[in-house]
């Protein structure tokens, strides 16, 4: 019947539109539910995971040695011509000429942090690093030089 | 439905069509004044092409080809066609009334290999801007404000 | 106690003492000035604020935190930032109407203000017939919508201004409707007599279920007059970009957006008092003590509290549910609002006549 | 305060609208370009004007109101004496909305209600 | 841009508007020119490329291990499935057996990034119907998804964790448990959904009759996916030609066959159940071994073409390579679903109104950068 249907239309309706209503009111009573970060504020406590892809980066040790022997894989690798592999001839003990690393040039504006080079690093001297706050005022802050002045590949590298 | 039936059929029609099974399915290669006619043969029963899933172009510096791969929802075989078309002046019969996803993908074709499709409704540029010169994805493009040599 | 009625009476008298009538009038008139623009610049700050609130706790995220405790200045330094904003007008508008549109919708939202009863005997206007009075008023801001459409030169603009146009047009009969039963059952236009009428308990309360359908279908219209979601066809933003003020900026689109929480203020504000009993308090039938705590709340509070609690349901809609097209609207209202209202003014009559009521 | 504070209220509303554009106007230093003047339209040049007739159909729900609305306003003198006249009023009503909306089912008939 | 080609042939009660490319409803950079008639639609045209970056021409210079990384950014929102698709692709050409720890666990991480795909989609949908809470209930789970895909697989959207001849790390240690947990929370979640927007009278107002495809049109315009399967035409690419461990997964391909928006909201909130029960079926069962095929430093497929297709969260996405012999493909296409999808719109739209216009947007499910590439 026509008027039936017409009053069961509405009460479905209505019907409905409470049960919406519920679940956003139920919510709204419930402040511990809030899940945003208040994010500048918890800097500290901020933990991001081990594998995040951040910048890439070239751990030294406390002798301030790398392992980066300039073997230029990771330029390679790299589809993105983000890494700058500078090389230079150095004197071994026994008076060889041994390749080795001058300068390893980072440009962080024009890396996609895919990992390739991480991945194609014969001797694990880069690493990704989760440091994931890039902002600066003038981009050409943005190209690094990962090795630290003054340092020297590890003992045992090759 | 074997390939070979499809061979047949397309093969009566079409003397100068030949074969190539090496892929994963059939590779009819034809030259673009053929294609509208295999494109009906093809859609039509019992066979029944419906199903246009990629339609592409590939240059090779001397020729283009334009590559269509082509399914049939009913019987889920899929073949490839591929036209050869000229490349000094590349102009080929669209298929947009057969299969109207066409439309779309010649557009694109149009606009990033020059490629016109001859009778397409509203062959315009698709991705790039009306005065834009040159098409991209040629080999012989150039395009030194963009383009980084590695 | 005291009371805004006495204040105000001791204010009159202490002017009158000294000064000639005419001074009087004078100097109480530029009072309601400062207070009604201070009213409106408050409700503006405290509105929006309480709806990014609302719509923050509901969407399981905190809102505005950063700028005083809760964020309470946020809107604040909004408004600071929309005033440092340069008023554009488009080159290709009509200057003089597109300049005037915001001043129109001030003035009707100002103008709704006169004949409603904040507090006990706190009134600017106490007009015999208020309830027509807010029907006429009320039924001009879309005038303002539709110059602030037509003369911005703009697709969105004017399409947003038609459908606005369409929709507070036909939700004001649904409106006019649902205020019509209460006028039934008080035998009043004004609103202090319609106040009165509910002393022994709210129209919600005394009037059976026709009154809380007369209620809801005025929330509902109210919603739609007030242009809010889920009828914020006129500014539907993921159609119409922003609808009829797509070219305001600065200031004049504050002002568009001011008056959008004024009049949603304002509709709640009507609502409490035809239906929730304005600044009466809660009364519970015979028991004498709870009545007394009731009244020891200042009347202004209990008009403040219901509306607030209105808006609060207007903006519970707005944050739950998606938005209808603009036929449904159309169709919702003509289809389902007036026949039910129009039922439903008959039933109400048969009570009142009855005297059913309690 | 009586009718004159329609006047005292309109004075507020300009005055603070005037207000708050004229200090828009203080501290803001406007620049313009034939871009900055342009309609918007998601940031494409509009190519028509939309200054021209064109059918929106909502002038059948404009002409419905007007019928409505002004029903209406007869009403409110109705609803005051409602009680007073008692159970002739009722019927009175029922006539009026028998009229009304019979003629609200000939629009719906005609298909007035029904978005074109 | 368009200027000159658009002004002419308006009557004169025609209204010509343009949604985007700066609009709400657009999620990008779409431009459509619509032709309006009151609100009525009568024509739509979508205009390409404002966020066209060449990747096929750019793929051509990047060798086989490269060119995975730029496919992320087609269809952000399964950038594991392009990977995936990519990595396939190369397999195919170099004939490598992928071990089976990689193959499970490439079909997890593909059924985890639909179910963040379709949430986001969710989300925006409602949002472009004006209703603005479903959003932010649609990024609590989700979050979950990207939290769990950043530990494993170093990034939150652009993965680049599948290579040729398996995946890139190994699974997170915590990877099962946490997507155990998630699953158990999502279940009881979903039906928060339907409570807010699947059952409201609105919505269904809003979406039920709206943006009708036949399923003549949605396979003549080349629709896979949802939309496709809205429409009754059965195109589930892991059902019809499966690849990796789909054969060994039951699972139902949804269909619907109303083709309206209604239907397409329907189907990928079942798809999103039905990727909760895939990955309830393998999570347990990730054989040991090798996460990654030994291959050689340099990648070289034989002469040749080879074209593979998978099922993204949009639709089929197609990865056709042209081989020479050299370590960088001759010719690659990627065929993407919202393209096609797209193309089907005008048909879609017309005869709506303009609120149609943006439910049938929202139900296609259209990431740009996926159709301008």
């Amino acid at each position: 019947m026509f008027i039936k249907e017409y009053i069961s239309e509405i009460a479905k309706a209505t019907k409905s539109l409470w049960t919406g209503m519920k679940l956003t009111g139920h919510y709204f009573v419930r402040p511990k539910t809030v899940i945003t970060q208040q994010y500048p504020d918890n800097r500290d406590t901020l933990k991001m995971a081990d594998r995040f892809r951040g910048e890439v980066t070239m751990p030294h040790d406390e002798n301030n040695q790398h392992a980066c022997t300039g073997c230029t894989a990771c330029e390679l690798a790299c589809p993105n011509a983000t890494i700058k592999v500078i090389t230079k001839f150095e004197l071994t003990p026994e008076n060889k000429k041994k390749k080795a690393l001058d300068t390893f040039v980072y440009h962080l504006d024009m890396c996609t942090l895919c990992g390739l080079c991480v991945d194609a690093c014969p001797s694990g001297a880069i690493q990704m690093g989760q440091n994931f706050e890039h902002s600066v005022y003038d981009r050409s802050t943005l190209t690094k030089k990962l090795n630290k002045p003054g340092s020297k590949i590890r003992e045992g590298v090759e | 439905m074997t390939n070979e039936v499809i061979k047949e059929l397309v093969s009566g029609p079409l003397p100068s069509a030949t074969f190539d099974e090496s892929g994963e399915w059939l590779t009819i290669q034809i030259d673009a004044a053929q294609w509208k006619q295999l494109a009906t043969l093809l859609y039509n029963a019992p066979y029944h092409f419906d199903y246009l899933f990629c339609l592409t172009c590939v240059d090779w510096k001397t020729h283009f080809t334009t590559v269509y791969h082509l399914t049939s929802t009913c019987h889920r075989q899929a073949i490839v066609v591929k036209a050869k078309v000229d490349r000094n002046d590349p102009q080929i019969e669209t298929v947009s009334d057969i299969w109207k996803t066409a439309d779309f993908h010649e557009r694109e074709v149009f606009d990033l290999f020059g490629v016109r499709f001859i009778n397409h409704s509203d062959l315009r540029r698709l991705i790039l801007t009306e005065d834009f010169e040159g098409y991209p994805l040629r080999k012989d493009f150039e395009d030194p404000v963009n383009m980084i040599k590695l | 106690m005291y009371s805004l009625h006495a204040i105000t009476n001791s204010v009159q008298n202490w002017l009158n003492a000294r000064l000639s009538s005419t001074w009087v009038l004078i100097i109480e008139s530029l009072i309601v000035i400062v207070l009604a623009i201070a009213l409106f610049a408050a409700l503006g700050l405290i509105l929006v604020w309480l709806e990014r609130k609302v719509a923050a706790h509901m969407q399981i995220r905190l809102g505005p935190n950063r700028l005083g405790p809760a964020g309470i200045f946020q809107t604040s330094a909004d408004t600071l930032k929309l005033i440092l904003k340069e008023g554009l007008t488009p080159d290709g508008a009509d200057k003089f109407l597109f300049n005037f549109a915001p001043f129109v919708v001030m003035i009707v939202a100002m103008l709704l203000l006169a004949p409603i009863a904040f507090a006990n005997g706190f009134q600017i206007w106490n007009i015999n017939i208020g309830v027509l009075y807010i029907s006429a008023i009320s039924s001009l801001s879309v005038i303002g919508i539709l110059i602030a459409g037509w003369a911005s030169n703009n697709k969105y603009s004017l399409l947003g201004a038609m459908r606005s146009g369409a929709q507070i047009v036909s939700y004001e009969l649904s409106a006019g409707l649902s205020i019509l039963t209460i006028v039934v059952l008080t035998g009043s236009l004004q609103m202090t007599d319609i106040v009165q009428a509910q002393q022994n308990g709210w129209w919600i309360f005394k009037g059976h279920i026709p009154v809380i359908i007369a209620f809801i279908i005025f929330i509902i219209a109210a919603t739609a007059e007030t242009n809010r979601a889920p009828f914020d066809l006129a500014e539907a933003e993921s159609e119409l970009t922003a609808g009829f003020h797509t070219e305001y900026s600065g200031m004049k689109f504050a002002l568009f957006f001011l008056a959008e929480y004024i009049n949603i203020f304002i509709v709640c504000a009507i609502g409490a008092t035809l239906f929730l009993g304005g600044w009466m308090p809660f009364h519970m039938g015979n028991w004498t003590q709870f009545n007394h705590v009731m009244d020891f709340i200042p009347s202004s509070i209990w008009f403040f509290g219901k509306t607030f609690f209105l808006i609060f349901l207007i903006m519970w809609f707005r944050w739950t549910f998606p938005r209808l097209r603009v036929d449904q609207l159309l169709n919702l209202e003509w289809k389902y609002l007036l026949p039910v209202s129009l039922f439903n003014l008959l039933l109400v009559t048969l009570i009142a006549i009855m005297n059913w009521h309690f | 305060m009586g009718a004159f504070s329609l006047i005292v209220l309109t004075i507020a509303a300009i005055a603070f609208s005037a207000g708050g554009i004229l200090a828009g106007k203080l501290f803001t230093k406007g620049s313009r370009n034939a871009q900055k003047g342009q309609p918007y339209e998601c940031g494409i040049p509009t190519q028509t004007s939309p200054w021209h007739q064109f059918n929106v159909g909502y002038y059948l729900f404009a002409l419905l109101f007007l019928i409505f609305d002004v029903e209406m306003v007869f009403m409110y003198p109705w609803a005051v004496v409602v009680k007073k006249v008692g159970i002739t009023a009722l019927f009175e009503i029922l006539i009026f909305i028998f009229i009304l909306f019979m003629g609200f089912l000939y629009a719906h008939k005609k298909g007035a209600l029904k978005w074109m | 841009m368009y200027t000159e080609t658009q002004i002419v042939n308006n009557s004169d009660d025609e209204l010509v508007v343009n949604v985007g490319p700066q609009h709400p409803a657009t999620h990008g950079v779409l431009h459509l020119v619509i032709t309006l008639q009151g609100e009525t639609i009568k024509k739509v045209e979508p205009h390409l490329g404002y966020i066209h970056r060449s990747i096929e021409k750019m793929c051509e210079s990047l060798t086989y291990r490269q060119f995975i990384y730029a496919t992320s950014r087609m269809d952000y929102l399964s950038a594991h499935i392009n990977n995936h698709a990519c990595a396939l692709t190369v397999e195919k050409g170099l004939q490598i057996e992928v071990p089976q720890r990689a193959q499970y666990i490439r079909v997890i991480m593909d059924e985890l990034t639909r179910i963040a795909s379709h949430e986001l989609w969710w989300g925006a949908m409602a949002m472009d119907l004006g209703a603005f809470t479903p959003f932010f209930y649609a990024f609590r789970e989700r979050e979950m998804i990207t939290e769990i895909m950043e530990e494993t697989c170093g990034a939150r959207l652009t993965m680049n964790y599948m290579v040729p001849g398996g995946v890139m790390t190994d699974l997170h240690p915590d990877f099962q448990k946490k997507v155990k947990a998630f699953i158990q929370l999502f279940r009881s979640k979903i039906d928060e959904y339907d409570e807010l927007v699947t059952g409201n009278i609105i919505f269904q107002n809003r979406m039920k009759g709206v943006g009708y495809l036949s399923k003549e049109d949605a396979i003549s315009y080349g629709c896979t996916g949802a939309v496709a399967r809205a429409s009754g035409v059965s195109c589930d690419i892991r059902k019809l030609y499966p690849y990796d461990v789909y054969d060994k997964v039951a699972f139902d391909e949804i269909l619907e066959t109303e083709g309206d928006s209604f239907a397409r909201y329907m189907i990928r909130m079942r798809e999103m159940k039905e990727s909760i029960k895939m990955i309830e079926q393998l999570i347990d069962n990730i054989p040991e071994g090798d996460y990654q095929a030994k291959t050689k430093a340099v990648l070289k497929l034989p002469k040749g073409d080879f074209y593979t297709r998978v099922e993204t969260a949009r639709g089929e996405l197609g990865v056709y390579i042209v081989s020479e012999g050299a370590t960088t493909p001759y010719r690659i296409k990627f065929r993407s679903p919202g393209f096609s999808n797209l193309s089907a719109l005008d048909q879609m739209a017309r005869g709506g109104k303009l609120g149609d216009l943006m439910a049938t947007m929202g139900t296609l499910d259209l990431v740009i950068p996926d159709i301008d590439r």
